[in-house]
């Protein structure tokens, strides 16, 4: 058996989808941070996959892999900030509630 | 390791140059000398944006970093139409970044707001999508802070949470296409993606390109991705939404277009062509399904600019030079028209609190000056000429025709007659502040001085951008010629 | 034909990946999804390994599991309220979300499938090392990063100012 | 530039324009808009009498004063501006108008910005007759139905919020499908790759394929035809006409509604003469159903806005009808048509609007006999209903006889019996013409309150004498009107039809 | 011939129209009566002098005798095409000027005892501008030299008409009267404006000369086309008689007549008995050399003017108001001039009986405007002396009243075709025509002239004789002068006419021709007569019950006779059951409903729609992005579908 790009695609994409159905149902937003960072992953390791399988000579795929994971950092933080800015003012996280603005 | 090659960016380093003086200034300035960092700002942004506009050099076509990042007369003067609504933004927020409880974030507001402009220029220029994602991330993220500046408000807070959801759930998807196209090009240079696409069509492609797609429109508000726009805008302080409105919508209309014709455009015929026609009919009339209902202002210039963006987009789906032009001059006049709206709603919201429509009720006979700005903005936006709006709207609708083909025609007349929807509500504005007979609600109130010269300056765009025909003669002029004609089929 | 050890590794791995993944955003209990999120994080960091991209597997674990997973527990530390730390999910929007992920699922497993199914192994090819690496960071030229990775310092840096005027009291 | 006359048709409202923000009290803002009004008429007259003399000397150019000045390069877009025989008498007709209806808003509440708007919505149908460049024309074209919504909704009475939105709204969806068919017909405006916006230019490279024209022309001609009340676009008229204030119907109906007309024969009909023969039949029916329709409508209606605004439908219908019958003499009688319906709809428009404001309504059952208590009023009244009914010797009949013999000039059954049909309608006028004169003007009086009433002001006076002079000059001495539009019907369109 | 008088003619009244409708309010009563009758007056000798002129000067006469018809002036006033132009022309012909001088004088009769007649009226001036109106419309129509003018100065006349009907304006009977008579004449109109048409799209003109010159190039240049089985110029020819049919009442087209007389009496005589109603009349004889190419044409008039003089006839036997009495009256005696015109041609290019017919029309034309003037001016001096209309009112007023009384008789005989006044002539001509044409028509028309007799005598005798009612404090009074001097005018008119060797001035082809009474006719149509004014004697010289009985006797025919045969009823069943109910409210709902209620509904479902999709909008974030991520996933299916296609 050899293990072909698809073995490894479909767990990252297992991964991804993962990550949307935790993004979709979760209430706690910091849940939903963890499931983003889920479907970054899967990101990532589709570009790194790309990049070592199908394209060996180069590495644009490691590098955008590189610089996501700063990206998602840098996301992650100000995501965290931002929720606990607003735990501050109404002292919940459960994202149902937040949703004074609608229609 | 040709590091003179940053030198080709010199808009970009212009701007860091801004950005790093008002840091320098918010740092080390001594606290009573905030209060002048709005006016210091606004000076600074205004001899920028001059100096880009009149200083001729700067309009050089220009690749650097091999093939990473491009300027061109085109891209110069796309930059230099978001500096001017950067401008006016500054001018009309200098009183609401001197209010009392915006004085501890004043610096940042700036800050934040310099970097966002930085991550649209890279946006802009980026023939990279590594550098693209990393000017849409910066052009983002930073927004979202800005949107959580407002901390005595509830709204502000959730409208962050919102955007920053639904930003980076967007970019998560917009990353995945790029992964794609990665397999599918083995590259992410523009120029090698399109060499290696030419000829291509799989399924793969074309989720590429939807989730490609998806990731920009969720910049532009374009259905279905624009659910975060209203709420948002609404939530935000009024002068990032303005910002966010005009700004980062033309913005990201450019450099959409850009990803499309250069990464994308041997795919044009058959692909994303029709994906587009789709975005485009459901943007334009589900915004203004929306916006005839809404009563709140800031939401109701949300949807309307849901509704712009897809007239926006007619430029694009032009895919030539004329769209192109047609695009510039469309986001220049919208900015234009939508500042006036913004400037109107935010010297009220400064002065009363007051946003809802029904609070305008009458403003025509306490405020008349304001009630004429915001009904000749409202006539711009709907394209009522004299005002820039028609005019831009007629070029956008005459670019798009210029593609030819039938189904351009249906998409455009679907267009116009959405106009329809739209001028109905903006209509309802001017009704509220013309014709409405209950009492009036805003008391007469004199506004500020930064607020009045923000709307002569956006009034003045309005009724000469179009009648003063030499601007889009320029842009048409400049794009006729530009590099960017060679993908155009 | 892999050898039976790299086929073990990748059922571990790979079965690793899959499960800490649902299991993070199945469970109930807020510092487990953390917890398992990390697990996860390791695997994808493992993968890289397999893959010989060390340097990025360091980073992975560096800054992935070792900064945004910590940033996380503080968090999550800082907003639960003891006694509320598991969530009951409404069935209306577990279908909803069920429904997306198999959609996406499906779209884009079958776009691979019909693109890679009958495709390469893993080709030979040396791995990267840390000077390559180092000069495609710094280089200009074509395949080199300088420009992203100057861009990416202001964005980091905006990112700081923002997450301190959102997060700090007045 | 300003060498040129026609411009100063635009220039002058201009003036007015910001005059008027200057003006600080009402005999100022009266001052400007008389002045304005009749410099207008004098320009107007001017600018006949030298085409007269031009086309006398024997210049047989398709236009005259034509000129152009560029303005957005690019795309060709120029500032085009030329006349012939029907531009003039629309100039005219618009002149005219404006003069009586600043006479007729003599006491208009907030005057300032009253007039303002007017003024602007002169600007606009100015514009659009002057114009020979489809785009600046389109733009004029908008121009001028902007204001109505304010003028409605701020200066109008009754539902006049549901009626100016409907207005706009409908109006400006006609001018969806226009801007559509402009664009397209930019796009195949030339064999040779010099797309161009001028009509004469286009006209004469004739470069529309027939397939595009097949397209084109309903979409130009529904986009003018729901300015020109064509069935069934019409119902913006009834409500919009019926909320306006005074001077706004007497504009609206007189001459915006002539936009309409005069837009279909220049563009729609003028440009793709190809689709105009072959789907004129299609109009035809609709137009001619108008006719009827709307003379029946008419019948039964008891607001007397209403009724006239039915009866505009109605003779409006005709204007369409006979330009579709494509030939000089039914063309010639739309315009006299047009020039006839203008004047005398402004002339009910303005007499309605009087009466209301006295008695305060406007349905025909609260009213009766005011013959005997303003009788100048209603002897105008009378005046207009006659020549709305086409009686000699005022403007409807000459119209009508034209259009009726001109129609006639088309051998086959089906335009037999649709000008037949269309014939009926002078049969179907007397009825609700005499209806209301009947009701609202003889008889003993109603309304006891009615019998403190006054009779017409000067300045009423002055604005329906105006009128009345008007529509029995052309009535009287219609030839020199039939000339002056005949000579201009291009030999180039009917060439292609294979017409006379 | 100069075109300063023929010009003068026809100005003056539309100068006297101008100056009494714009300054007659700022003048007294007097003055604008006085002005009135000036013009008229001025306008009167003119006339005579034109007709005189013609008919006696030379020049007008060509070398085989023939009188010329001589164009004065012909200014082009409207060119519609190179062919069709509508000129403004004065024709001046043996019937033209006939007509000039009939006009001139009963309108000069009638201004004159207006003066008397209206006096204190409100709107007198009002009412002499309009009668110069009328005047100067009449006369323009006469003097028409091509279809399309008469036309204008048809529906001027129409207008005009319709004024002076509805001069009492508060009366609702006077509006309501006046509304019917333009309608119903506008409807006919029609008829004729198609026709007009018709006929100028096959001959390319509008001109009388050139179309009644050659007529048989009439219907070369119609040949061949047919429509629904009769040729275009039958259609034509018959569409151009209804517009005559309209204007001088025939049936069914008469309703409107009876109703006018709710106008000022005078109005009456001028308009509704003696020059408008004949306008049909003179319209046929104009076009008469065409219809002469026509037999469906030609019968169509005569079958159309037999059945209206007979049933005109008929009606006017029951009538109570004198006035309709004589309206009836007048559509009878205008149903004889067209059977006569009828009768006049064989259908085939041929004339019959030399065309006596046309001359016989043209005289009873002319006597019948004299003698009917008279007895309407008599009526209005009755109406002026009693105050009302009905002779159920008057009774015996011969005592009271002995100029009218005389007068009156006099009229009554000239129209019973008593000789030696002129109706006989005339009448008998006009019978003579008949007999020759077909035996039938001839014993129908001396029917209908025996009735005619009858009916006018019940009225004489009714009024003047039968009994003697109380009148009260105000006795009726006789006419004053300005009302009795035209009276006895007519009168002597009415006595002496028919002793004009009429022949000589109007005939079909212009050729003079000697009149020879044809005394078997003359003498049983006398004899015929005078049966009937001794039954009319018999049953109303004295009070009794004979009449009463007569109407036991056969109550449905006087029934049908008194209610005219429900006509009225039938038009007012058509126009407001089923015109106004059925045909306008339908489509005015039609409009307001469903096509409005179209133009709505876009508004309403855009509404609903916008309502429906706003739970898009949920404010719930995670809906945004399964949203997004489904409106992603749906882009791209559809970007597969746009593939494959």
């Amino acid at each position: 058996m050899n293990i072909t790009l698809i073995y490894w695609l479909i767990p990252s994409l297992i991964m991804f989808c993962c990550g949307v159905y935790g993004f979709i149902t979760r209430k706690n937003m910091i849940a939903m941070l963890i499931s983003l960072e889920l479907m970054l992953n899967a990101v990532d390791i589709n570009f790194v996959l790309f990049n070592r399988y199908l394209f060996p000579g180069q590495m644009e795929g490691m590098f955008f892999t590189l610089f996501a994971i700063a990206i998602a950092a840098a996301e992650t933080a100000l995501a965290i900030a931002i929720i606990i800015n607003i735990f501050r003012s109404i002292k919940t996280v459960d994202v149902q509630g937040i949703d004074k603005m609608k229609f | 390791m040709d590091y003179s090659q940053f030198l080709a960016m010199k808009q970009e380093i212009g701007l860091l140059i801004v950005f790093l003086l008002v840091f320098l200034y918010d740092t080390f300035m001594p606290r009573s000398a905030g209060k002048q960092l709005p006016v210091f700002a606004s000076v600074l942004m205004l001899i920028f944006t001059a100096a880009c506009c009149f200083c001729p050099c700067l309009a050089g076509s220009e690749s650097a970093f091999a093939g990473m990042y491009e300027t061109s007369a085109v891209i110069a003067a796309i930059k230099n139409i978001l500096n001017i609504g950067v401008v006016i933004v500054l001018i009309q927020s200098v009183k609401w970044a001197n209010s009392e409880e915006m004085a501890p974030r004043r610096g940042e507001f700036y800050e934040l707001l310099l970097v966002t402009l930085f991550g649209m220029y890279l946006m802009i220029s980026a023939r990279h999508f590594l550098l693209f994602v990393i000017g849409l991330e910066s052009a983002s993220l930073p927004l979202a802070a800005m949107v959580a500046l407002d901390k005595n408000r509830y709204e502000s807070s959730e409208a962050a949470i919102k955007y920053i959801l639904t930003a980076v759930f967007s970019s998560a998807v917009f990353m995945m296409g790029l992964s794609f196209v990665y397999a599918l090009s083995g590259s992410l240079y523009f120029q090698n993606i399109y060499l290696a696409l030419t000829g291509q069509h799989s399924t793969m492609l074309v989720l590429a390109l939807a989730f490609v797609i998806s990731g920009v429109g969720f910049k532009l508000s374009l259905v279905p991705f624009h659910l975060w726009t209203a709420d948002v805008y609404q939530g935000a302080p009024t002068s990032v939404t303005s910002y966010l409105s005009v700004i980062s919508k033309g913005a990201a209309a450019f450099a959409f277009l850009v990803i499309l014709c250069q990464a994308f455009g041997a795919v044009y015929a058959n692909i994303w062509e029709w994906m587009l026609y789709a975005l485009i009919i459901l943007t334009i009339t589900v915004g203004n399904l929306f916006a005839i209902r809404q009563r709140n202002m800031k939401r109701f210039l949300a949807f309307s600019s849901v509704s712009q963006a897809g007239y926006i987009m007619l430029g694009v789906i032009a895919f030539n030079a004329m769209g192109l032009a047609a695009l510039m001059y469309y986001i220049l006049v919208y900015i234009f028209s939508n500042l006036a709206a913004f400037g109107v709603i935010g010297a009220i919201e400064n002065a009363t609190g007051k946003v809802s429509m029904d609070d305008y009720r009458g403003l025509s006979k306490t405020n008349p000056r304001l009630s004429l700005c915001m009904m000749l903005a409202m006539f711009s936006l709907a394209g009522i000429p004299p005002f820039a709006g028609f005019f831009s709207k007629f070029f956008i609708f005459t670019g798009a025709i210029n593609q030819g083909s039938v189904a351009i025609y249906v998409l455009v007349l679907i267009a116009l007659i959405n106009t329809i929807i739209s001028l109905y509500y903006y209509l309802l504005v001017v009704k509220a502040m013309y014709i409405a007979e209950e009492a009036p609600v805003v008391e007469t109130f004199k506004s500020s001085c930064g607020e009045r010269i923000g709307l002569w300056i956006t009034i003045a765009g309005i009724i000469g951008l179009g009648i003063v025909s030499c601007v889009y003669n320029f842009l048409l002029d400049t794009t006729a010629t530009s590099a960017i004609n060679a993908y155009f089929m | 034909m892999e050898s039976v050890g790299s086929i073990i590794l990748y059922v571990i791995v790979a079965l690793a990946m899959v499960t800490f993944s649902v299991l993070a955003v199945t469970t109930r209990k807020i510092l487990r999804a953390a917890t398992y999120l990390l697990f996860t994080l390791f695997a994808a960091a493992a993968l890289y390994f397999m893959l010989g991209y060390e340097f990025l597997g360091a980073v992975q674990i560096a800054v992935y599991a070792g900064g945004i997973v910590v940033l996380f527990v503080f968090s999550i530390l800082l907003t639960s309220k003891p006694g509320d730390n598991s969530e009951k999910l409404a069935s209306k929007s577990k279908t909803l979300g069920l429904v997306a992920a198999l959609a996406m699922f499906c779209t884009a497993g079958y776009a691979m499938v019909a693109r890679f199914m009958n495709f390469v192994t893993l080709p030979e090819h040396a791995d990267p090392d840390m000077n390559l690496i180092g000069e495609t960071l710094m280089g200009t030229a074509q395949g080199q990063y300088l420009l992203p990775f100057e861009a990416i310092s202001v964005l980091l840096l905006a990112c700081i100012i923002g997450g301190v005027v959102i997060a700090r009291k007045h | 530039m300003f060498s040129n006359p026609l411009i100063y048709f635009v220039v002058i409202p201009l003036l007015m324009l910001g005059a008027l923000a200057l003006c600080a009290n009402i005999k100022q803002i009266r001052a400007v808009a008389v002045a304005g009004s009749v410099a207008l008429m004098a320009l107007s007259t001017y600018v006949l009498l030298e085409y007269l003399d031009m086309r006398a000397a024997g210049d047989n150019a398709p236009m005259l004063f034509v000129d152009s000045w560029q303005w957005f390069t690019p795309l060709n877009i120029h500032l085009a501006v030329g006349v012939d025989g029907i531009s003039i008498a629309m100039l005219v007709l618009s002149s005219v108008i404006i003069f009586a209806g600043s006479f007729a808003s003599w006491q208009i509440p907030q005057p300032k910005a009253f007039f303002l708007w007017l003024i602007l919505l002169s600007t606009g149908v100015f514009g659009f007759f002057i114009s020979i460049d489809l785009f600046t024309m389109f733009m004029f074209y908008e121009v001028a139905l902007i204001p109505m919504y304010l003028l409605i909704g701020v200066w109008g009475s009754g539902n006049k919020n549901y009626s100016a939105m409907k207005l706009t709204l409908m109006l400006m969806g006609g001018s969806a499908f226009l801007m559509l068919g402009l664009i397209g017909i930019y796009y195949h405006s030339s064999a040779d790759g010099h797309l161009t916006w001028n009509i004469l230019e286009i006209a004469r490279n004739g470069a529309i394929s027939s397939g595009w024209q097949y397209f084109l022309f309903p979409m130009t001609f529904v986009g003018f035809g729901v300015l020109g009340a064509m069935f069934p676009f019409h119902t913006w008229s009834p409500d919009g006409h019926a909320s306006a204030p005074t001077a706004v119907s007497m504009l609206h109906a007189g001459v915006l509604m002539k936009l309409g007309g005069y837009g279909c024969f220049r563009v729609a009909i003028y440009l793709m003469p190809q689709a105009a023969n072959e789907l004129a039949w299609i109009f035809l029916i609709l137009t001619g159903v108008s006719v009827v329709y709307g003379a029946f409508s008419a019948c039964v209606q008891t607001d007397l806005k209403y009724i006239n605004a039915y009866s505009s439908v109605s003779h409006c219908g005709l204007v369409l009808f006979a330009i579709l019958m494509l030939n000089t003499t039914a063309m010639t009688g739309a315009i006299m048509q047009m020039l006839s319906h203008g004047l005398m709809t402004a002339l009910f428009f303005a007499l309605i609007g009087m009466i209301y404001g006295r008695t305060h309504t406007r349905d025909i059952r609260l009213m009766g006999g005011l013959m005997k208590i303003m009788p100048y009023l209603a002897v105008c009244y009378v005046i207009a209903g006659m020549a709305s009914l086409g009686l000699p010797g005022l403007s409807g009949f000459v119209a009508e006889m034209t259009i009726f013999v001109g129609s006639f000039q088309n051998a086959d059954m089906f335009h037999r019996v649709f000008t037949i049909v269309a014939c009926c309608s002078i049969v179907i006028t007397a009825v609700y013409i005499l209806r209301v004169v009947g009701k609202l003007l003889f008889g003993p009086v109603q309304d006891k309150h009615h019998e403190e009433l006054t009779d017409a002001t000067w300045w009423e006076r002055l604005s329906t004498v105006t009128l009345i002079v008007s529509v029995a000059a052309i009535g009287c001495f219609p030839n020199f009107f039939a000339n002056l539009i005949k000579t201009t019907f291009s030999p180039e369109i009917f060439t292609v039809l294979g017409l006379n | 011939m100069d075109i300063t008088i023929p010009a003068l003619i026809l100005c003056l009244p539309l100068f006297m129209f101008l100056l009494l409708g714009i300054a007659g309010c700022k003048m007294s009563h007097k003055l604008a009566g006085w002005l009135g009758c000036l013009g008229m007056g001025t306008c009167l000798v003119l006339s005579y002098f034109t007709a005189f002129t013609y008919y006696f000067d030379p020049q007008f006469v060509a070398e085989n005798g023939e009188r010329i018809q001589h164009t004065v002036f012909n200014l082009t006033w409207l060119q519609f095409t190179d062919n069709l132009t509508i000129n403004l022309g004065f024709l001046l012909d043996p019937i033209s000027a006939l007509m000039l001088v009939v006009i001139t004088t009963i309108s000069f009769m009638v201004h004159l005892y207006s003066l008397g007649y209206m006096e204190g009226e409100k709107g007198f001036q009002r009412y002499y501008a309009f009668l110069s109106l009328f005047s100067f419309s009449m006369l323009g129509l006469v003097v028409a030299t091509n279809i399309f003018q008469m036309y204008i100065f048809w529906e001027l006349v129409g207008a005009s008409s319709y004024l002076l009907i509805g001069f009492y304006y508060t009366k609702h009977s006077a509006v309501s009267a006046s509304k019917k008579a333009f309608i119903v004449t506008r409807f006919a109109d029609l008829g004729f404006l198609i026709g007009i048409l018709v006929l100028s799209y096959y001959t390319k003109t509008f001109d009388f000369i050139k179309m009644t010159s050659d007529p048989s190039w009439v219907l070369a240049s119609t040949e061949g086309a047919t429509f629904m089985g009769a040729s275009v110029l039958t259609w034509a020819l018959v569409l151009i008689f209804t517009g005559g049919m309209g204007k001088s009442a025939m049936m069914p087209l008469h309703i409107w007549l009876p109703d006018a007389m709710e106008g000022p009496t005078p109005v009456s005589a001028l308009i509704h008995a003696a020059t408008m109603v004949v306008a049909g009349v003179y319209l046929v004889a104009r076009m008469f050399p065409v219809y002469m190419m026509e037999g469906a044409a030609t019968m169509f008039i005569v079958v159309v003017g037999a059945a209206t003089a007979f049933y005109a006839a008929m009606v006017a036997c029951t009538q109570v108001d004198i006035k309709r009495v004589l309206a009836f009256s007048t559509i009878s005696q205008i149903a004889f001039m067209m059977v006569s015109l009828g009768v006049a041609s064989l259908g085939n290019g041929e004339v019959s009986h030399h065309g006596l017919g046309y001359m016989a029309s043209m005289f009873h034309m002319f006597t019948h405007a004299m003698f009917k003037a008279l007895l309407f001016l008599g009526a209005g001096a009755l109406i002026h002396a009693v105050h009302s209309n009905d002779y159920t009112a008057m009774g015996g007023l011969r005592k009271y009243m002995p100029i009218t009384h005389w007068t009156f008789l006099i009229g009554c005989l000239a129209i019973a075709g008593i000789p030696p006044f002129s109706g006989f002539f005339s009448k008998d001509e006009i019978l003579s025509a008949c007999y020759a044409w077909s035996p039938y028509i001839g014993m129908w028309m001396s029917m209908v002239a025996a009735l005619t007799a009858f009916y006018m005598f019940r009225l004489y005798f009714l009024i003047f004789w039968w009994n003697n009612p109380d009148y009260g404090h105000h006795k009726p009074h006789e006419a004053p002068l300005p009302m009795a001097i035209p009276l006895v005018v007519l009168a002597a008119v009415s006595c002496v006419a028919g002793f004009i060797p009429f022949g000589h001035f109007v005939t079909w082809d212009r050729m003079p021709y000697d009149i020879h009474l044809d005394w078997t006719i003359a003498g049983t149509s006398i004899v015929v007569a005078v049966c009937a004014i001794a039954l009319a004697w018999k049953m109303y010289c004295k009070e009794n019950g004979l009449p009463a009985k007569f109407k036991n006797a056969l109550p449905a025919l006087w029934d049908w006779c008194y209610h005219r045969f429900y006509w009225d009823e039938l038009y007012m069943f058509i126009t407001h059951k089923i015109i106004f109910n059925g045909i306008c409210r339908p489509i005015a709902w039609f409009d307001r409903h469903i096509i409005d209620g179209t133009m709505d509904a876009f508004a309403t479902v855009t509404n609903k729609a916008s309502y429906a999709i706003r739970g898009l909008q949920s404010g719930q974030v995670q809906m945004y992005v399964w949203v997004y991520l489904i409106g992603a996933l749906l882009l791209a299916g559809f970007g597969v579908l746009c593939l494959i296609m």
